[in-house]
């Protein structure tokens, strides 16, 4: 594995475990409002696959999306604005956390209504596929999405058409406090995909070097005009659903379980080991990530809120439009 | 599916001399000419191409396009509505249909919570130009789960735009300035019209999407209906015109935004106002109108605004009964002369 | 196969055949109005499942059920005369072809939304389940139903509580004018069923012993606690798809193929070789049905309208209702 | 979910002395008993079980009545919703909860397609006792697609029973007369309101469902409003009371039907009326309210009757532009003043 790509995981791990810790206190202090629903445990998954795709690629994800949004590019400044409600938000304070966009760098968002992705994906999908272009669409999903009847609908179309949208299901075996078993009659979500002939595999999620391998293959697989792929992640998030929920439905024994397979932990064992990081790189990464968190954070605190309630409701005043071909 | 029905719009339309169209052969042709000047713009929906389309307005398109261009989707309303969605977020221009208004209850998540949002949540980033075409309406006897009216729940959402063509000019213009808008449009048919004629000139210039056009002059009664209740209002029109009754007759052709103007001058002029609707009446557009003027004129009319509207019962099967869910023509003349006779309010 | 069964069988199949016939006449003199789909074509299913459900089990059919329902115990009066939109129809004149209902028999219709049966049955279902009820229910749908959202939601909720639910997909490979192919990635619908661990088979729905005996051994399952069943008949319709389509969309040769698997002339023919039946039995049984067909017809029309538009939309008027425990 | 939310009622609720609850512990008591009561009564939903509900509402249920009566859903809502229907017909008395309104955008076809319609298609043959439970309103900050109201969607549909308790104590009563229907009845709650408490008494005697309340007397003008608006004209009117001007409050407690003799009574006492609505303006309960008011009592206003509504605009996360989106109480204030500022009209 190249030093750089090495690097840039870690970095984007640890700036997503800082970001995520940041915001929470944010969120507890009054400073963002809302559901705020946190990555910390899913970092290898949003970070692995991402840095698979390429800038043309469409990305398409859920409410739990900062880390997506900011491992696309989205800077980490817009992103704790946008939580902050003001102006320089990646949705210039209108969006919030749950609906966090930048269109220049294909970022489709930030959606609140579990399933509303596998459409919207297929549909980017359709577009780029009508096109005969060479990008994709990367779908983001949990597992708890995965009984939304837009699954089974757009996951048809997509195999039927052979769009070229991959779909990465996070799976941490939570639709808020519903354990995987209790919702869904077969657990392996990339099993399902059978049921459209749509090729799938399971992959360990916390492990960010299976994530950007497997994704690296679907992705070949995908742009290849094979069409759709799903790449189950296996995962787990540290804390409850959303700010709101303190997780108590969970038993020690079983976080303490997963914290031990901690995707930070393992691949910084496992770069050291292999040479691909030293320890100061490391250092250099965490406290990089901690000046851009705070940064972040200071930019946030600073900026102007949005100021016009009846800004871009449409694209000209509704009284207006005479559409004079 | 319905291939043939026919309801004359009598002199509804333009008034200059023009070939004489189907509400479904002026849509087919906005549809087809959108395709040719723009390669953005294409089609989705349930039989929208080998088949043809339910209504025949998609006909011919799929053998000029091809499979991509005009795409026969399964039974999957809210995904191919959110397809819709996507597509144009990638900048593509799609033009669904819903086979009828009845499955866009299937799809309320992905035209409310999507297309209508996402320009605004976004701040500004994200455009949405997408059509959603879908007949409804009461026709004939297809049956409580056939024959709805979803104006109610479609008017009140930001970030929508609602058109509903009654002629075929209208039906040419507004559908080809639904695809141009760079917002998310509704394009609600009526399956009643789409084998109604009337003059069709494809060169005459259009008049703004939202704007509404007054039918017919006259001082008496002030009649606003919209799709099919035009025509049931013309027929009254013409009728109580035989009694020295002489009632104006306006079509709102836009339902989102709802263009006011008019419809508060004719309000001033002839005092009295009737808003005919097939929708169910309770909190529908001709609440929001008797609202809307009664609050605007008030003090200038010499009766309140009333409200002639579909019964508030699901639609029966049965034809008399059915009938009788809905304001008719009769029932338009009645509300007229018995509105004439009764001695001044307030 | 006991004569009795073969009787009635053919006697279903005959009555079903001409009572559609019948019913295309009228609409066609225009006493029956709205969309009218037929099921000629396809008898086999509909005759040959249901005879394997006991009385007390539920039924809930689509828009092209007037044979389950006469099937089920209906007579052909109240379904004629409910095609007619008369009072004495069996749903009073109300409902139409598409709503056809008894509340008696437990056949619940009669939906005109593809794919409100799913869940309808599973709601029944569940409610037998929490009962531990011995009965089932019967859920038909189409091959285009299958894409609908909720075949996937509620079936994954049927077989995750395991209610006592068959699903039988009338697979005619058309949604309209669109053949399977077209609209189904996998067009095998029992293998959807895999996807959330149910059970299923295909079964050759032009050959009502083998639908019934098919049936039999999936109600035998569902009724022994072993949650749902899908049970995919492959069947064809001879007609376009409602009234209002002459279905030229498919070829003229494809028609003659299928029409030459008529399921009553396979069973008439397989009866008489195996002496289930002679001759007359089937002659009888057919001049029985004409007979039906024609009283139901007089009956229909000799029948009065309904008169209430506002009746029963509410179980009391509706501000009358104070409910007071 | 919000687990703590308080928003005072102030002196909303039932006069007479009483324990003070909230109205998450009142919808929860009415659950209780009515489980108690009757074993076809069960409960489903997305976390109403293991989880206690997001905002409590069935907390302890699955403990007492396990887990076939208190059911955790997937998300399906489509479904769910269909299968309460599906129960409903076997003779259960489901109690479905929608996590919140906005999903039910998904579960609109099972909501009007079937709850409403299935006992008037079948002729008076099926009964569908479905209870739809369903919080909504803009809470704080929850962004457009958490932040909705859909009454404009649903009060139009025939079939539909619909409440919206805005106490603990008619919250317990109309959930409980809700369960005890025989018609599918919404309960919209208000995500603000779940931890307002208010003075309860479990053996009062409930009014009919529908019936609205005067929330307090006034000589200047009406007020009428429902869920959190209520507080807030409450609020409101304490300050113009102030100012020597006496409001009338009226809690419409039901959107369909809506009782009307109360509101035409006030109206014609105090001759100036104010609709307060928390949903947009375009075609409301609360252009129903003016439409009818405007035409059951015309020339008898001062004015019109006026609608202070929530903006024409998706709801934005911002905090400042989203308290801008929905009337507050300093907003009520000023509408009156202006109201009573005017000469009159007409
Ligand atoms: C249609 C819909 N129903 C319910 C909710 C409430 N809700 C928000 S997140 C969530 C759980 C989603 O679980 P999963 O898809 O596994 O994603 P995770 O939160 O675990 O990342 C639910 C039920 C919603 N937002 N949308
Ligand atoms: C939700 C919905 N979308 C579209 C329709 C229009 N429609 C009626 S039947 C039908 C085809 C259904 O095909 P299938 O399920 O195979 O049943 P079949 O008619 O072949 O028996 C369609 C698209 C509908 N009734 N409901
Ligand atoms: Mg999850
Ligand atoms: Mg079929």
């Amino acid at each position: 594995m190249q030093r750089k790509l090495a690097r840039q995981f870690y970095y984007d791990m640890t700036l997503a475990r800082q970001f995520e810790q940041a915001a929470a206190e944010q969120y507890t202090q009054g400073n963002i409002g809302g559901f705020l629903h946190l990555y910390p445990g899913e970092e290898a998954v949003a970070v692995g696959s991402l840095h698979a795709a390429d800038a043309g690629d469409y990305v398409v994800s859920t409410y739990r999306e900062h880390v997506h949004a900011m491992v696309r590019g989205v800077s980490a400044r817009a992103v704790m604005a946008e939580l902050f409600g003001r102006a320089t938000g990646c949705s210039g304070g209108y969006g919030g956390s749950m609906h966090l966009f930048d269109a220049g760098r294909r970022f489709l968002g930030g959606y609140a209504i579990v399933g509303e992705t596998f459409a919207v994906a297929a549909g980017a999908g359709y577009w780029l596929r009508l096109n005969d272009s060479a990008q994709i669409v990367l779908c983001y999903f949990g597992d708890g999405a995965a009984n939304q009847g837009t699954f089974h609908e757009s996951l048809n179309m997509a195999a039927l058409w052979k769009l070229p949208v991959l779909f990465v299901c996070e799976n941490n075996h939570y639709q808020i406090g519903t354990e995987i078993h209790r919702h869904s009659a077969v657990p392996e979500i990339y099993r399902r995909a059978l049921a459209y002939g749509i090729d799938g595999r399971r992959v360990d999620g916390m492990d960010v070097v299976a994530v950007y391998e497997a994704t690296r293959a679907a992705i070949q697989h995908v742009r290849s005009g094979n069409g759709p792929y799903l790449l189950e992640c296996e995962t787990y998030r540290y804390r409850g659903h959303s700010m709101a929920d303190p997780g108590a439905y969970r038993s020690a024994l079983e976080l303490a379980e997963l914290q031990a397979r901690d995707p930070l932990e393992i691949f910084r064992a496992r770069a050291l080991a292999q040479g691909w990081l030293t320890d100061s790189d490391c250092q250099e990464a965490e406290q990089q990530a901690a000046d851009a968190v705070a940064d972040a954070v200071r930019f946030a605190a600073a900026s102007p809120e949005p100021m016009e309630l009846e800004r871009s409701v449409y694209s000209t005043p509704l009284d207006l439009y005479g559409g004079q071909p | 599916m319905i291939r043939k029905r026919n309801e004359n719009l009598g002199s509804i339309g333009v008034a200059r001399p023009a070939p004489e169209l189907e509400v479904w052969q002026a849509l087919n042709i906005a549809l087809d000419r959108a395709m040719e000047r723009d390669s953005a713009v294409f089609i989705l929906g349930e039989d929208v191409g080998l088949f043809g389309g339910s209504y025949r307005v998609t006909q011919g398109l799929y053998a000029k396009y091809g499979e991509w261009r005009v795409r026969d989707t399964p039974i999957s309303e809210n995904s191919f509505v959110g397809m819709g969605v996507g597509a144009a977020l990638a900048g593509g221009r799609p033009v669904v249909e819903i086979m009828t208004v009845n499955f866009a209850l299937l799809a309320m998540d992905s035209i409310v919570n999507l297309a209508a949002k996402l320009r605004y949540m976004s701040g500004g980033q994200l455009q949405v130009p997408l059509v959603m075409r879908m007949p409804g309406g009461v026709a004939k006897q297809l049956g409580a789960q056939h024959s709805q009216r979803l104006e109610h729940a479609l008017v009140n959402v930001p970030g929508l735009r609602i058109v509903a063509p009654a002629t075929p000019q209208d039906s040419y213009w507004q559908l080809t300035q639904a695809i141009l808008a760079d917002d998310p449009v509704i394009v609600l048919e009526h399956e009643l019209l789409y084998f109604a004629s009337g003059p069709f000139d494809a060169a005459a210039a259009p008049p703004p999407m939202h704007a509404a056009a007054v039918r017919r002059e006259g001082r008496d009664v002030t009649l606003i209906a919209w799709q099919r209740m035009v025509s049931l209002c013309m027929e009254a029109a013409v009728q109580l015109s035989g009694q020295g009754i002489e009632a104006e007759v306006i079509d709102l052709r836009s339902l989102r935004p709802i263009d006011l103007a008019p419809l508060l001058a004719s309000a001033r002029r002839t005092r009295r106002v009737i808003v005919v609707e097939e929708d169910c009446r309770f909190a529908g557009v001709g609440a929001e109108i008797a609202a809307t003027i009664g609050e605007a004129v008030f003090g200038e009319l010499v009766s309140p605004v009333r409200r002639l509207a579909g019964k508030d019962v699901p639609t029966p099967y049965n034809a008399a009964l059915e009938r009788a869910s809905i304001p008719s023509a009769a029932d338009i003349v009645r509300s007229v002369e018995a509105e004439l006779a009764a001695p001044p309010a307030g």
